[in-house]
């Protein structure tokens, strides 16, 4: 399971802040403008990167819900890991949507163009914003958890076919797509050089939020945990008072000493 | 069947608290205790309708921590609802009870004589009485001749008619080879039927209020299958 | 008792609790049918326009009924504990899951026939290949119900589920809806050929979320 | 806008929701903690 020391987790965050700006500076200053988009193309330099970030993210939802799934590695460990990166995911994901429509508004002249890899990425944001909201529902955490990795899983399964058929759709009816935002493989060093570099920050920026998300998951958890241990500890307090004070005559009328007791009124007899 | 510190949770709610519980092959055990001590959380529990948290459980031979599916057809279960469809008749509910459950359309037939029923099988479940879908409850419950019947709260609702056959039910239940549980309010009448009877508070089981020497069941107190 | 009298049993099941209340026909149905009516306001019933986008303003009424149609599939479940009798009753999960996905598909099926029918009326589309119509249409509908299913158990316990089961099941299907009318579009008024691939598409898409729900709907009906 | 004023955006809008997300995280740090012993707070750290 992976848990970082809190120092390593400072350092980490150090390092991507450092790294973050550094990037910063090559891609608004250093790097010479694009021949063709001019400055527009600067924001290749956090557009990319962070749709990176996001396809990366949901591939380690999906790795972790499946070792969730499988008994011999199953821990309730995969299940925040699985949930910290899935809600990383969609915000990079819109964070995504968000600068490609910057970056294509200057250059496409649209906010939005039906491009398959936008579509693709657009759906990608709702699958996995449903997946969030499930994983909200209070229940058992048990329950939650393995519901919750199998949502994953079934969303997962979907990327590809989604990917896969927009892009068909999208070559069929060949119109939109004449600006392509892709790399030219002819793309000048220093260009490619200061994506690459891009792409190691946002990945490091993840490391960092993942390690903080993780280690607050957990900490959520591990209060949840003490309330339900309590809560167990108090039922089973009640339970031994009330037949000290009782007679052992039981009948209709002993239901009294439980009606104040707020965790008892509460429960019913019903699920 | 046996229960060592089962914790089980309704939500976030421990309804059962670290519950032991022993019960002895093709006895009549009565679970009393008052409202919200976790009786209907037990019943659930062993029919498997429930996930234990933790502790042990084992019914008719099956580790519930591992399996809650593979003992349910040797289970007659009678809760609160029917477990019905409103738009089906009482024949047809029935029936998909008992085909689903591996016996024959002949088996549910012969069981709504038994409740009783055989007049109303051709009427919706939505259009049956109270005290009729307690009767369906029951019919539900013993259409799969189970090896253990679950009843929770069987004789409310029931006329006196249908209390007296609910009883003949319970007491004929041990010479055909079934453990039966009783879940009820109604001490008095069901003492006189049962074998023992277990208190439940706060989510666990209290020691045996009555026990009664059987002719079937084990002379150890606390042995059992 | 084999995998197909179980399925045929909780289908026919349903099917029958679907015959006696008649919520697909008497409420999905007119729904679906003024879904489509209000897409021709919104769209200026300029003929040339309507029939033109018949196909995807089809699919997206039946999609919205879907979501209908599961919910009412899994809200009599709810009723009276019938789902814990479902689980009592020693089904397998995969039958029930294949049960109640070729329930819904049976009804999605016949709602699709009428609302064809009404398109093909009203929108006054062309009809150039029925074959591919047929084809594409069951491809798509299995698709949609084994996912509808799985989804619907899913959240079949929670209180949120008639808010949960939509926002989950509409980006799933999206590529069932794009090939679907794709496929419409090519059947109707284009060149029926170049539906084939679409048809695939949607083929490869059922078989693979019957697959999934037949693995996985077992263990969440357990925690439903 | 110009090209480069698009630029800006949408580095600042980067910015932006990293450091909002960290502050969100930050914020719900606290709230757990306070329902924290020194014991477990020192196990954390």
């Amino acid at each position: 399971m992976i848990s970082l020391a809190r120092p390593a987790v400072n350092a980490l965050g150090l390092l991507t802040l450092v790294a973050l700006f550094v990037l910063a500076v090559l891609a608004l200053g250093v790097v010479p403008p694009d021949a063709v988009q001019g400055d527009a193309q600067r924001l290749m330099y956090v557009h990319v990167p962070a749709a990176w970030l996001a396809y990366l993210a949901f591939f380690v939802t999906a790795v972790s819900s499946a070792l969730y799934l499988w008994p011999r590695t199953r821990q309730p460990g995969w299940d925040l890991l699985a949930g910290s990166s899935a809600e990383i995911g969609v915000i990079f994901t819109g964070l995504t949507l968000v600068l490609g429509s910057l970056w294509g508004r200057p250059v496409w002249g649209a906010w939005w163009v039906w491009d398959a890899r936008l579509v693709t990425t657009a759906v990608l944001f709702f699958l996995y914003l449903g997946y969030l909201a499930l994983r909200r529902v209070p229940a058992d955490p048990d329950v939650r958890a393995r519901r919750a990795a199998i949502a994953a899983l079934i969303a997962f399964v979907d990327v590809p076919i989604v990917h896969f058929s927009v892009n068909w759709w999208r070559t069929l009816h060949q119109e939109a797509t004449v600006f392509n935002p892709d790399l030219d493989a002819q793309i000048e060093g220093s260009m490619a050089w200061t994506l690459l570099f891009a792409v190691v920050a946002f990945t490091l920026a993840y490391g960092y939020l993942m390690a903080r998300r993780v280690q607050l998951a957990r900490l959520e958890e591990g209060r949840e945990e003490r309330e339900l241990d309590a809560a167990i500890a108090a039922r089973v307090a009640s339970g031994s008072e009330r037949t000290d004070l009782e007679d052992r005559v039981p009948g209709e009328g002993t239901g009294k000493g439980n009606i104040g007791d707020p965790a008892v009124a509460g429960a019913g007899e019903h699920r | 069947m046996r229960l060592r510190a089962a914790v089980c949770l309704l939500g976030r709610f421990p309804a059962l608290a670290g519950t032991d519980l022993d019960v002895h092959e093709r006895e009549v055990l009565l679970l009393s205790g008052p409202n919200g001590a976790g009786k209907t959380t037990l019943l659930r529990l062993l029919a498997g309708l429930v996930r234990l948290r933790s502790g042990k459980a084992e019914v008719l031979g099956v580790d519930l921590a591992r399996d809650r599916r593979s003992h349910r057809r040797r289970l007659g279960f009678m809760g609160h609802d029917t477990l019905c469809y409103d738009d089906l008749t009482v024949r047809e509910n029935l029936r998909f009870a008992t085909r689903s459950a591996g016996a024959t359309a002949a088996t549910a037939d012969d069981v709504l004589t038994r409740v009783g029923l055989e007049e109303q099988a051709d009427v919706a479940h939505q259009r049956l009485s109270a005290g009729q879908c307690r009767r369906l409850s029951l019919a539900v419950a013993l259409s799969r001749s189970p090896d253990l019947l679950l009843l929770d709260e069987p004789h409310a609702g029931l006329d006196p008619a249908g209390r007296s056959m609910l009883d003949s039910v319970i007491s004929e239940a041990p010479s055909a080879g079934t453990t039966v549980i009783v879940a009820s309010h109604e001490t008095e009448r069901v003492r006189s039927l049962a074998d023992r009877e277990v208190r439940i508070v706060g989510g666990r089981a209290e020691r045996a209020v009555l026990e009664r020497p059987s002719v079937d069941s084990a002379p150890s107190a606390e042995g059992g299958p | 008792m084999s995998l197909a009298r179980e399925v045929w049993l909780v289908a026919g099941k349903d099917l029958r609790v679907e015959a006696r209340s008649r919520v697909t026909l008497n409420q999905v149905l007119p729904f679906g049918a003024v879904v489509l009516l209000l897409f021709a306001f919104a769209l200026d019933p300029d003929r040339g326009l309507l029939s033109e986008v018949a196909p995807g303003l089809f699919w997206v009424a039946v999609l919205l009924a879907a979501v209908l149609a599961v919910s009412r599939s899994f809200a009599v479940e709810a009723e009276h504990g019938a789902i814990d009798g479902l689980r009592l009753s020693g089904l397998d999960g995969a039958s029930v899951f294949l049960g109640k996905t070729l329930a819904i598909a049976v009804q999605l099926l016949l709602l699709e026939l009428v609302l064809g029918i009404g398109v093909v009326v009203f929108y006054d589309t062309a009809v150039r290949s029925v074959a591919v119509l047929v084809l594409a249409g069951v491809a798509a509908t299995v698709g949609i119900a084994a996912t509808g299913t799985l989804f619907g158990v899913l959240a079949a316990g929670l209180r949120t589920r008639e808010t949960l089961v939509p926002l989950l099941l509409l980006p799933i299907v999206a590529p069932v809806m794009l090939g679907a009318t794709r496929a419409f579009e090519a059947g109707l008024d284009g060149v029926p050929s170049e539906a084939w691939p679409w048809v695939q598409l949607l083929a490869l898409f059922a078989v693979l979320y019957l697959g999934v729900g037949v693995l996985a709907f077992g263990s969440l009906l357990e925690d439903a | 806008m110009s090209d480069a004023g698009f630029v800006v955006a949408g580095y600042v809008i980067t910015a932006v929701v990293l450091i909002a997300y960290i502050g969100w995280m930050a914020a719900r740090f606290r709230r757990v903690r306070r329902g924290l012993t020194e014991e477990e707070l020192e196990r954390w750290r």
